[in-house]
C-alpha cells in the first residue's frame, strides 16, 4: 500500500500540490515549519498516492513510497 | 654577417626568393632568418623581406644596412636605394625598374633584364628565381649547386618537385646573367 | 497502480529558491532524465550566472561553473573532448538569450551536440527583476517600470523558433509547468532531448515557460495562470523540431 | 638543422608537440599562423580544433576544455586578448591551467598591425579584474619560442595558472630554423571533472571564502617567484650601463651590447624571459657602481621600466637612475638604439626613476 510522506521543513507554501490534488486530499497547516511557512498536510484517508503532489512539487517535500 | 633585402610588389615572388636564400644558407651550414613585412603590405603595393645569414648568432633579424637589395618595381627601388650599405650592390630587373638609377655614386647597381629572360624561357612567373640566381652569383657565398639543391630541397618538402627542373633552369639563366 | 516517487537522490539537498519558483520543478525533471537514461556516473552539468548558481553544492554530479551567458562555449569543448559524457547546460533566459545570446547561438549553428535546458521567466531573477528579451510587451519590470515599450526594444525575443528554422540541429521543444500533465510534457520533452545528445543527432534545446513569482508580484497560483494567459499565446508549447533518432 | 620555419607554425608545432588537446582561437593579425597551422594539424595529430565565433568565445572554450583537464591552447594579439579577458580571470578564479599566446600588435584599441611591446603590463599584471597573475614567458628567438611553448604547457599544469606567452608580431612572421622538441601524449588531468563526481563539489566563486584562497594563492604566487624567473645576461658584473630588453628588442639589444664590449665598454645586458615573475635574481650579479639602468621597449611609456625601477630598488639599487629608450613599432634599428644609449651617456637624458 503507498503512502505519502511530508518533509513539513522543505514546504514553501506555494499551493500547487493543494491545487493540483485530484482528491482535494492536501491542505495547508495551521502552524508553521521551522522556515515560517503553513506546510502541506495529507490527508491519508483520501490519498490515493497519485502522486501529482509529489510531480507539482518544486522543493521536494513529497516522497512516494511504494 | 650579410643582409639582403628582397622588395617588389606583392605576386612578384620576392618573399619566396628570400626564404630560398635564407633556406640555401642554412642548407650551406650558416645561420639564417628571414623577415617579411607583412599586414598591410601584404593586400597590394610593396611587399619585401629581409635576410640575414652569419656563420655566428645574429642578433637583429631587422632591417639595418642591406649589403644587397633585389628591387623588381620602381617603388621598391625609390625606397630602398637610400637604404644599400656604402659598397653595396642594387639589383634590379631592368626590364621594370626604367627610372632613373644613378641615384648613389657609392652603389654599384646591377642591371638584369629578367622579364625578358622569364619570357624566353616561356615562364614568366620564374622572374623571382632569375634574380634570386644572378643574387647569388653577385653574393659569392654559395656554389650555384649548392644554391640549386638548397633550392629544390625546399620545394620538394613543400611538395612541389614538379617545377625542379624549370626552377633550375630559370636560376641557371639568372646567375649566368652576371 | 501507484509507484514509488522520490527525488533523485543525486539532488543532495533543497534548493534555496523563492516559493513557487519553477526552478525547483525543472532541476528535478532533469535529474529524474539523467537518473533514467542512466548517466548518473557520466554527466557533466553546466550552471549558470543567475538564479541557478543557486545549485551550488546541490547536485552530486560534475557541475560546471560557467560566466555570465558563455557556457554554449564552455559546453562545446566538453563535449567535444568528452563526446560519451552526457552534457547539459541549465541556463536562464538572461543568460543563454540576452548576455550569451552569441554563444547560445553559436552552439546551435554548429550543432554541437549538447542539450540546452532554458528557463524562461521573463525577466533577470537573480539581480532583481529587471527586463529580459522575454519581458512581454507592457509587463513592469525594474528597468521597464511604464511596462516594456516595444517600440523602444523590441518584441520579445522567441529564441527557440530561430534555431529550430535556421539551424541543422537535432531537437528543439518549449514546456511549461502549470498543471502535472504539463509538467509530464516537459520531462518527455527534456529527456528526448537528452537521448537525441546520447544519439549522436545533434544540438538539443527545451526552454521552459517557469513562474517567477517573486519578481512578477503574484501569488505562485496567479503566476502560473499569466503563464497559461500571457505567455503561452505568445510562446506556443509543444516540439518545434524533432529529427528522430538514428 | 631544421628548415626555415615561421614564429607562429613553430609554436603551433610546439604546442602538439606538448600533448595539447584542443586549440580554441579566432583569428587576427600577426598571430594567425597558429591558428591556419593548427586546423589541420591538430587534425593530422589526433588533436581538436574549433575556430570560435570571436576571442571571447574562445576562451570560454577555452575554460570548459580546461576543466576537463585537457591541455588547450589559445593565440590571438592585442585587442583580441583584451575580448579574452573575461574568460582570463574567471579561469584564475577556478585554478584552471591554458597556454594563451599573445603575438604582441602595436597599440591602444585596433592599434595597428605592426610588431609592439605595448602588452607588457596587461600581461604581466593579470588582465582581468581580480586578484591573479599570469605566468608571462618572452621569447627572443623561434627556437625560444618553440621551446617556452613547450615548457609553458608543464608550468601551467604545475601551478594551475594559465601561462602566457609574450611575443611579439615580428617574431610570429619571422622564420629561423628550429630543432622540435619530442612529441608527447599527455592524458587528461586526473583533477578534472570526469563526469563521475571523483572531486565532489566544484562551488562557484560565491560560494567559497575567497580572502582565504586569495591568502592560499600568494603562496602560490611565491613559489612562482621563487621558482621561475628567467633571464639571460651579458656583461653585467664589471658594466657601468645595464640595458633591459626583451623579445625581439632583447637580440637587438644582445648585439648592440655584444659589439660595444668588443670595443671595450663596460656595458651589459639583462634579457628577461620571465616577465612575470620579473628575474630580479638577475640583479644579484650586477655591478655595485652600476652608472644607470635602461630599459629598451617598442612601446612609448615604459612599461617593463617600472618593474626594473621596482626590483632595482628592492635589489639595493635604489639611487641608480633609470632610464628609457622607446623603439617605434618594428624591430628596433639597431643604430638606434646606440645613438639613445650614447646621449644617455652623455647625460643629455633625465632618467624616468
Amino acid at each position: 500500500m503507498s503512502k505519502v510522506i511530508v518533509s513539513k521543513d522543505k514546504c514553501k507554501q506555494c499551493g500547487y500540490c493543494v491545487k493540483h490534488c485530484p482528491k482535494q486530499a492536501i491542505s495547508f497547516s495551521a502552524d508553521f515549519n521551522s522556515s515560517g511557512f503553513k506546510y502541506a498536510v495529507v490527508d491519508d484517508s483520501k490519498c490515493i498516492a497519485c502522486g501529482m503532489c509529489y510531480t507539482t512539487c518544486p522543493d521536494g517535500v513529497f516522497e512516494i513510497t511504494e | 654577417m650579410k643582409e639582403i633585402v628582397f622588395a617588389g610588389f606583392g605576386g612578384q615572388g620576392v618573399l619566396t626568393a628570400g626564404l630560398v636564400l635564407s633556406q640555401v644558407a642554412l642548407f650551406s651550414g650558416k645561420k639564417a632568418t628571414w623577415m617579411p613585412s607583412y599586414g598591410p603590405a601584404m593586400r597590394g603595393g610593396t611587399a619585401n623581406c629581409t635576410v640575414k645569414y652569419s656563420d655566428s648568432r645574429i642578433y637583429s633579424p631587422g632591417q639595418e644596412e642591406p649589403d644587397v637589395i633585389m628591387a623588381l618595381n620602381i617603388p621598391s627601388f625609390n625606397k630602398f636605394i637610400s637604404m644599400v650599405k656604402p659598397g653595396g650592390i642594387m639589383l634590379i630587373d631592368s626590364d621594370i625598374v626604367t627610372c632613373d638609377t644613378n641615384v648613389r655614386s657609392d652603389v654599384k647597381v646591377v642591371k638584369i633584364p629578367g622579364t625578358t629572360i622569364a619570357n624566353e624561357l616561356n615562364n614568366p612567373k620564374a622572374l623571382n628565381i632569375i634574380m634570386l640566381g644572378a643574387m647569388v652569383k653577385l653574393m659569392g657565398d654559395f656554389s650555384e649547386k649548392e644554391a640549386i639543391d638548397g633550392m629544390n630541397d625546399m620545394f620538394g618538402k613543400k611538395g612541389k618537385n614538379k617545377y625542379e627542373a624549370a626552377n633550375t633552369a630559370a636560376f641557371k639563366k639568372g646567375y649566368a646573367a652576371v | 497502480m501507484a509507484k514509488g516517487k522520490k527525488v533523485p537522490e543525486k539532488i543532495l539537498r533543497q534548493v534555496p529558491f523563492c516559493p513557487g519558483c519553477g526552478h525547483g520543478i525543472i532541476v528535478r525533471l532533469m535529474m529524474e532524465c539523467i537518473e533514467e537514461l542512466g548517466y548518473n556516473d557520466n554527466v557533466l552539468i553546466g550552471k549558470p550566472v543567475g538564479c541557478a548558481s543557486l545549485l551550488d553544492n546541490a547536485l552530486a554530479v560534475d557541475t560546471f561553473t560557467g560566466a555570465h551567458g558563455r557556457n554554449g562555449a564552455s559546453m562545446t569543448t566538453i563535449k567535444r573532448l568528452k563526446p560519451d559524457m552526457l552534457v547539459v547546460s541549465y541556463q536562464g533566459d538572461g543568460d543563454a538569450y540576452n548576455i550569451g545570446f552569441s554563444e547560445t547561438m553559436n552552439a546551435a549553428y554548429r550543432n554541437e551536440k549538447f542539450t540546452v535546458i532554458t528557463i524562461n521567466n521573463g525577466n533577470f531573477g537573480m539581480t532583481g527583476g529587471q527586463m529580459a528579451w522575454t519581458s512581454m510587451p507592457g509587463q513592469v519590470t525594474a528597468t521597464s517600470v511604464n511596462g516594456r515599450n516595444v517600440e523602444l526594444s523590441g518584441m520579445p525575443i522567441r529564441v527557440p523558433e530561430m534555431i529550430a528554422s535556421s539551424f541543422d540541429t537535432a531537437y528543439v521543444a518549449r514546456g511549461s509547468l502549470f498543471t502535472p500533465a504539463e509538467i509530464k510534457k516537459t520531462k518527455s520533452y527534456i529527456k528526448k532531448a537528452m537521448q537525441a545528445q546520447i544519439d549522436g543527432v545533434g544540438h538539443s534545446l527545451v526552454e521552459v515557460l517557469s513562474p517567477c513569482p517573486t519578481n512578477w508580484g503574484l501569488t505562485p497560483l496567479a503566476s502560473m495562470e499569466r503563464i497559461v494567459n500571457e505567455l503561452v499565446p505568445y510562446f506556443p508549447l509543444g516540439e518545434i523540431k524533432n529529427k528522430g533518432g538514428k | 638543422m631544421g628548415d626555415m620555419v615561421k614564429g607562429n607554425i613553430a609554436m603551433g608545432e610546439a604546442a602538439i608537440r606538448a600533448g595539447m588537446h584542443i586549440y580554441c582561437g579566432y583569428p587576427i593579425t600577426p598571430s594567425s599562423e597558429v591558428m591556419e597551422y593548427l586546423s589541420w594539424r591538430a587534425q593530422e595529430a589526433g588533436r581538436q580544433f574549433i575556430q570560435a565565433a570571436n576571442e571571447g568565445e574562445a576562451m570560454y572554450m577555452v575554460y570548459g576544455a580546461a576543466s576537463i583537464g585537457s591541455r588547450v591552447l589559445t593565440a590571438s594579439s592585442g585587442l583580441g586578448i583584451s575580448l579574452k579577458q573575461e574568460g582570463v580571470t574567471y579561469m584564475a578564479a577556478a585554478d584552471y591551467p591554458a597556454v594563451m599566446i599573445n603575438v604582441c600588435r602595436y597599440g591602444d584599441g585596433l592599434g595597428s598591425l605592426e610588431s609592439g611591446q605595448t602588452d607588457y603590463k596587461r600581461e604581466t599584471r593579470g588582465g582581468g579584474n581580480g586578484d591573479y597573475r599570469n605566468i608571462v614567458l618572452s621569447p627572443s628567438t623561434v627556437q625560444e619560442a618553440v621551446d617556452l611553448v613547450y615548457l609553458a604547457f608543464d608550468l601551467s599544469e604545475k601551478y594551475r595558472n594559465i601561462v602566457v606567452i609574450l611575443t611579439e608580431g615580428a617574431l610570429g612572421q619571422m622564420m629561423e630554423d628550429c630543432d622540435y622538441p619530442p612529441m608527447k601524449e599527455v592524458p587528461y588531468y586526473d583533477w578534472a571533472f570526469d563526469g563521475k563526481y571523483t572531486h565532489g563539489p566544484y562551488p562557484s566563486q560565491m560560494a567559497v571564502d575567497l580572502h582565504a584562497k586569495g591568502i592560499k594563492n600568494n603562496e602560490k604566487r611565491a613559489a612562482i617567484t621563487e621558482n621561475e624567473q628567467r633571464w639571460e645576461a651579458v656583461g653585467v658584473e664589471d658594466a657601468e650601463y645595464v640595458l633591459f630588453a626583451y623579445g625581439i628588442p632583447g637580440r637587438v639589444v644582445l648585439g648592440i651590447v655584444d659589439e660595444l664590449r668588443k670595443k671595450g665598454e663596460k656595458v651589459g645586458i639583462i634579457r628577461p624571459i620571465s616577465l612575470w615573475p620579473f628575474p630580479q635574481k638577475a640583479f644579484d650579479s650586477i655591478n655595485k657602481n652600476v652608472k644607470g639602468f635602461i630599459s629598451v621597449e617598442t612601446a612609448d611609456s615604459g612599461q617593463m621600466l617600472e618593474d626594473v625601477a621596482l626590483y632595482a630598488k628592492k635589489k639595493g639599487f635604489g639611487n641608480v637612475p633609470c632610464y628609457f629608450i622607446s623603439s617605434p613599432p618594428g624591430v628596433p634599428k639597431s643604430k638606434f638604439v646606440l645613438e639613445n644609449f650614447e646621449a644617455i651617456k652623455a647625460g643629455k637624458v633625465k632618467e624616468v626613476f
